[in-house]
C-alpha cells in the first residue's frame, strides 16, 4: 500500500499532463508515460500479464499510432477560444459521479479474500489449469483455453481494425 | 510514403535493436505458457520492431523486406486460430475444444498445451501483421498511388 | 455520508479511478481538438480497466503463475486470473479502436484541413 | 452435426470475410459473388437452425467443451433463431440492393465485403452469446465495422463516423464497467449463472449500478433517446449501399442483447428503493417513441426522417418487452423483427431516390419527374407497415404491445403506442404529399430501375406482408422461448 500511493499520484499527474499540455506530441508522449505508470500499478497488484500488455500495447503501439497520425496532420492544439461546455456534460457528469459513488457502497474491499469474485469460479481455474492444460501461467491458460473464444473474437477485432484503416485511408487501395 | 531516416546513429542502432527485439518477441511468444507474455505481447513486440524498420529505413528498402512481405498474410493469423478450432470441430468436439485435436501419442493435457501454443502463434501473427498494416495506413499520404501495390497484398 | 467518505478514503484506487474516469469523459465531451478527445477516451477506457484489475487482488496473494513442482494448488495464494484475462482482451480491443479512430481523424484532416471541432463546424455551416 | 449449427452461422461469414482479400487478389470482380453466396448459405443455415430448434428445443453450446460457468456458453433458443434468420435475410437483401450503388460510391469493394461479412458474424455472435463478456467483444466487432462502413462515405461521413466512434466506445466502456460491477458482486459472467446468483442480491448497490451501466452502454448502442444523437448523422451520411444493413440490424441487435439481460436478471415487479425497475424502462421507451416520432415529423431530409422513425421504434419495442407480460414481450420482439425489414426497405428507397433522381429532401422529391412503380409500390407497403395497418407485420406487433399494455393496466404505454402511430402517419402523409402531387409530373416516362433494386424492393415488400400473414406461427415461436424459461 505504501508504494502504491506515490504511483497513484503519478498516475493522476501524468493523466493531467496529457490532458492539459497544448503541444500534442508532448501530450501523447506523456500519455505513454501514463500507460507505463499504470503498468507499474498493475504489476504491484499482481497482474503481471496485464502490466506487460499495457506497457507494450499502451505505452508502445498506441503512442506510435498517435505519433504517426500527428506527423500527417497537425501537431498543435490551437484552441482559439474555449467553447461553452455542452449541457450533456453539465448534467451527465455529476449524475455519473454520484452513480459511481453509489455503486461503491456494496463493493467488497480491496484485496478481500472472501469476495464472490475470489471464491466463485476463479479458484477452479487456478486449481485445475496445470492438470487440464500443463500451463503454469494461469492467465494464458484461461485466455487461450477456458475462454479462448473471447480471444478469437478479439483477434477478429484487431483484424477488422487493420482492414478498416486500409479502407479509410488508402485511396483506391487493393 | 515514409522516407528513410538519414542519421547514421539511428540507422546503426536500428540494425542492432531490430533483430534483438524480434528475437525478444519470439521468446515472449514461446514463453507465454510459463511466464508473463504470450501471443499479444509477442505479436506487438514483433510489430514494433518491423514498424521501427519501416520508420528508419523506409518502406522500399531491403531492410524492411520482412515488414513488407508479412502484409501479404493479412488473415493468416486468424485462419490459424480458426483452423485449430475447425480441427476440433472435425474431430467431433465443440469449437476450440482442444481435447479433440487428433494428435497421436499425446494425452489430453498435452493436446491442450499444443492447442494453446498454436492459437498463441495465430494471435501473434495476426497482431504483428495488423500492427504494421495500421502503421502503414496511418502514415499514407493523400496522393500516393505508387507504393500501394507494394504495401497491400 | 461520513461512512461513505470513510470507505472512500480506504480505497485510494477507487478515488483515482473516479477522478480519471470523470475527467476523461469531460475532455471527450468538451475539448474541441480531436486528438485531445481521443486522449480523453483513452483515459476513460484505461480507468475502467483499472477498476476491474483492482478487484483481482487478494490479500497475501501473488501473481497467478504456478511455480515448478507445486502439485496441490491453493487458490488463496494466487491473484484472481479472470479479471486479468478480461482486461488483456479489453486493452487490445481498445488499441484496435484507437487505430480506427486515428484513421478517421486523418480522414477528417484530409477533408477539412483541421482537427478543431469548432473550425470544422464553421466550415460545415458555410456550405 | 446439427448441434454445431449456431457455430457454423458464426464461422462461415467470418472465415469467408477473412479469406476474401487473399482469395480475390487477382479477380476483384469475384468479391460480390462470394459475399452473396455466403449470405445465401447463411440464410439456408438459419432456416435449418430454426427447424432444429423448433423440433429439438434450445441448443446450449459450450465453447471449447468447458461447461457453462467456467467456459463460454452460447444459447440458441427460438428467439435467437428467429432473430438470426431475420438478420440474414435483411443482410441478403441489403447486399443485393448494394449492387446498385456500391461500384459508383467506392471502388474498394474487397475491404467493403470483408467488413460486411465480419459485421454479420459479429451480429450473430451478439444474439447467441450467453456470456456478458462475450457479448462485449462481439459488440465491439459489430461497432468497429460499423464505424468503418459509415466512415467509408468520405468527407462529412468521416466526421460523423468519428462522433459515432467516440460515443460508441464510451458506451462500450460503460458496458465493461457494468460487467465489472456485476462480476465483482457475483463472481460470474455467465447469464444463466448470474440469473441464479443475482436475485438474492439484486438490491445491493453494486448490482443496481452495474445494471444501470450496462443499460446505459447498450442504450448508446441501440440509440435510445436521449443517447441517439450519433444515429441520424451517421446513417444519413453513410454510403447508400450500407445504410440499409446498418439501420436494420445494429441497433436492434443491441436491443436483443439488453432483452436477454433484462429477462434473465430482472424479475417482473422487482423494486429498487420503491422504484419498479421495469416501469422505469417502459417510461424511457414511451419517451423515446414519442420524441423520436416528433423529431421525424419535423425533418425535411428523407433519410433523416427515416432514421428518427427507427429511433422511435426502438422506444416502442422497449415498451413491449418491459411490460412484464408475455403478450407485450412477444409483441415487442415481433415488432423488432418487422422493424429490421421496415428500416432496410426505407433506407433502400431513400438510397434509390438519391441514386437515380438525386433527391434527398421533400422539396427535391416534389421537383422530380415520375417515379418507377416499383419505388412507389414499395414505399406504400413500407408506409403501411410503419403506420401499422393490417395485413403487414407492423400491425400485429403494435396490436400485441397495446394488448400487453392494457393487460398490465399501463394506459400511458398504450397511448404512447397510439401517439407514435399518429406521428408516423403524419410524417408519411408529408412524404406522400410531395410524392404524388408533383407540379412537373407530366408525361415523362418513369425512370427504369436496375434489376437488383427491383428484386430487393420486391422481395422486401413481400416479406413485410408475409410476416403479417404468418404472424401466428412467429408468435408461437416467440412464446416457446418464453415458456422454456429462456430468453
Amino acid at each position: 500500500m505504501a508504494i502504491e500511493i506515490p504511483l497513484l499520484i503519478l498516475l493522476v499527474l501524468t493523466a493531467a499532463g496529457a490532458i492539459l499540455v497544448k503541444d500534442l506530441i508532448a501530450a501523447v508522449l506523456i500519455l505513454g508515460s501514463y500507460s507505463f505508470a499504470l503498468a507499474l500499478v498493475w504489476a504491484l497488484v499482481g497482474a503481471v500479464d496485464v502490466a506487460f500488455v499495457e506497457a507494450v500495447v499502451g505505452a508502445g503501439l498506441a503512442t506510435v499510432f498517435f505519433l504517426l497520425t500527428l506527423f500527417r496532420t497537425n501537431e498543435k492544439d490551437r484552441q482559439i477560444r474555449r467553447p461553452p461546455v455542452p449541457w450533456t456534460a453539465i448534467v451527465g457528469l455529476p449524475l455519473l459521479g454520484l452513480l459511481l459513488l453509489f455503486g461503491a457502497g456494496d463493493l467488497p474491499t480491496f484485496g478481500d479474500v472472501n469476495s464472490p469474485a475470489s471464491t466463485h469460479i476463479s479458484p477452479v481455474y487456478l486449481e485445475s489449469s496445470l492438470e487440464d492444460t500443463r500451463t503454469p501461467n494461469v492467465v494464458t491458460a484461461v485466455l487461450m483455453d477456458y475462454r479462448s473464444f473471447d480471444t478469437l473474437v478479439e483477434t477478429i477485432v484487431i483484424f477488422t481494425a487493420g482492414i478498416a484503416c486500409a479502407l479509410l485511408l488508402r485511396k483506391g487501395g487493393s | 510514403m515514409i522516407q528513410p531516416h538519414d542519421s547514421a546513429i539511428v540507422r546503426t542502432l536500428g540494425r542492432i535493436i531490430i533483430p534483438v527485439s524480434q528475437l525478444f518477441g519470439i521468446y515472449v511468444l514461446m514463453f507465454g505458457q510459463y511466464g508473463p507474455g504470450g501471443g499479444f505481447v509477442g505479436g506487438v513486440v514483433f510489430a514494433a520492431s518491423m514498424i521501427m524498420a519501416i520508420l528508419i529505413f523506409g518502406v522500399d528498402s531491403t531492410d524492411s523486406n520482412l515488414a513488407r512481405k508479412i502484409l501479404h498474410g493479412d488473415g493468416v493469423g486468424l485462419l490459424i486460430f480458426a483452423g485449430v478450432g475447425g480441427l476440433c470441430l472435425i474431430g467431433g468436439g465443440q469449437f476450440l475444444n482442444y481435447s479433440y485435436l487428433q494428435i497421436p501419442n499425446l494425452d489430453e493435457p498435452s493436446q491442450h498445451f499444443v492447442g494453446i501454443l498454436l492459437t498463441q502463434i495465430g494471435v501473434a501473427v495476426d497482431v504483428a501483421v495488423t500492427g504494421v498494416s495500421i502503421a502503414i495506413s496511418l502514415s499514407f499520404e493523400e496522393d500516393v498511388t505508387r507504393s500501394e501495390e507494394a504495401s497491400n497484398g | 455520508m461520513v461512512e461513505l467518505l470513510q470507505t472512500l478514503l480506504q480505497r485510494p484506487n477507487f478515488i483515482v479511478f473516479v477522478i480519471l474516469f470523470l475527467w476523461g469523459i469531460y475532455i471527450m465531451a468538451a475539448h474541441p481538438n480531436f486528438v485531445k478527445k481521443l486522449i480523453g477516451l483513452y483515459i476513460v477506457q484505461t480507468s475502467a480497466i483499472f477498476f476491474l484489475v483492482a478487484f483481482s487482488a487478494k490479500e497475501g496473494a501473488t501473481v497467478p503463475i504456478i511455480p515448478d513442482g507445486e502439485t496441490v494448488v491453493n487458490a488463496l495464494n494466487y491473484a484472481n486470473p479472470l479479471p486479468h484475462v478480461l482486461t488483456v482482451t479489453a486493452i487490445v480491443v481498445q488499441v484496435a479502436t484507437l487505430g480506427v479512430s486515428l484513421a478517421l481523424v486523418t480522414a477528417i484532416y484530409r477533408h477539412f484541413g483541421s482537427l478543431e471541432e469548432d473550425e470544422i463546424l464553421e466550415q460545415l455551416d458555410e456550405q | 452435426m446439427s448441434s454445431n449449427l449456431p457455430m457454423l452461422l458464426f464461422l462461415i461469414p467470418f472465415v469467408v470475410g477473412v479469406a476474401i482479400p487473399t482469395v480475390t487478389v487477382k479477380r476483384r470482380a469475384l468479391c460480390p459473388i462470394i459475399a452473396l453466396g455466403t449470405v445465401s448459405v447463411m440464410v439456408l443455415l438459419a432456416i435449418a437452425n430454426l427447424h432444429v430448434v423448433q423440433t429439438k428445443g434450445p441448443i446450449e453450446y459450450a465453447l471449447g467443451g468447458w461447461g457453462a460457468p467456467i467456459g463460454i456458453a452460447w444459447l440458441d433458443d427460438s428467439l435467437a433463431a428467429v432473430v438470426i434468420l431475420a438478420i440474414c435475410m435483411a443482410a441478403l437483401l441489403s447486399l443485393i440492393y448494394g449492387q446498385v450503388t456500391v461500384s459508383s460510391e467506392h471502388k474498394k469493394s474487397m475491404q467493403y465485403y470483408t467488413l460486411i461479412l465480419i459485421l454479420l458474424s459479429g451480429l450473430v455472435g451478439i444474439v447467441f452469446a450467453a456470456d456478458l463478456f462475450n457479448v462485449f467483444v462481439f459488440l465491439e466487432v459489430a461497432a468497429l465495422t460499423g464505424y468503418a462502413l459509415v466512415g467509408a462515405g468520405g468527407g462529412k461521413a468521416s466526421l460523423y463516423a468519428f462522433r459515432y466512434l467516440l460515443l460508441g466506445s464510451f458506451g462500450a466502456t460503460l458496458y465493461l464497467l457494468g460487467l465489472g460491477h456485476l462480476y465483482v458482486a457475483t463472481g460470474t459472467l455467465n447469464m444463466a449463472d448470474l440469473a441464479v446468483r443475482i436475485p438474492e442480491i439484486l438490491t445491493s448497490t453494486a448490482v443496481v449500478s452495474g445494471l444501470i451501466y450496462i443499460f446505459l452502454g447498450l442504450s448508446i448502442k441501440m440509440a435510445l433517446i436521449p443517447l441517439h444523437s450519433w444515429l441520424p448523422d451517421a446513417y444519413v451520411n453513410a454510403p447508400s449501399a450500407v445504410s440499409p444493413l446498418l439501420a436494420s440490424t445494429v441497433t436492434k441487435v443491441a436491443l436483443v442483447a439488453w432483452v436477454r439481460i433484462e429477462y434473465s436478471l430482472i424479475a417482473p415487479n422487482v423494486e429498487v428503493g420503491h422504484v419498479p425497475v421495469l416501469v422505469v424502462l417502459e417510461e424511457l421507451g414511451v419517451l423515446a417513441a414519442l420524441i423520436g416520432g416528433a423529431l421525424a415529423l419535423i425533418q425535411t431530409d428523407l433519410k433523416r426522417m427515416f432514421a428518427y422513425g427507427g429511433v422511435s421504434h426502438i422506444g416502442l419495442i422497449l415498451i413491449g418487452v418491459s411490460l412484464g407480460n408475455t403478450t407485450g414481450f412477444t409483441g415487442g420482439m415481433f415488432y423488432l423483427i418487422n422493424d429490421m425489414f421496415m428500416q432496410a426497405a426505407l433506407f433502400m428507397i431513400a438510397g434509390i431516390l438519391l441514386h437515380y433522381h438525386g433527391a434527398r429532401t421533400l422539396d427535391d422529391i416534389r421537383d422530380t419527374a415520375r417515379f418507377s412503380p416499383w419505388l412507389t409500390g414499395s414505399l406504400v407497403v413500407a408506409a403501411i407497415a410503419m403506420v401499422g395497418l393490417p395485413p403487414t407485420g407492423g400491425f400485429f406487433g403494435k396490436w400485441n404491445i397495446i394488448l400487453g399494455a392494457l393487460e398490465a393496466q399501463h394506459y400511458v404505454a398504450a397511448f404512447a403506442v397510439l401517439g407514435s402511430t399518429l406521428l408516423t402517419l403524419a410524417y408519411f402523409l408529408k412524404i406522400f404529399a410531395s410524392w404524388f402531387f408533383q407540379p412537373q409530373a407530366g408525361d415523362t416516362a418513369a425512370v427504369e430501375l436496375s434489376g437488383a433494386s427491383r428484386i430487393s424492393l420486391g422481395i422486401i415488400s413481400i416479406t413485410m406482408i408475409a410476416l403479417g400473414l404468418s404472424s401466428d406461427s412467429v408468435f408461437q415461436l416467440l412464446l416457446a422461448t418464453v415458456n422454456s424459461g429462456g430468453v
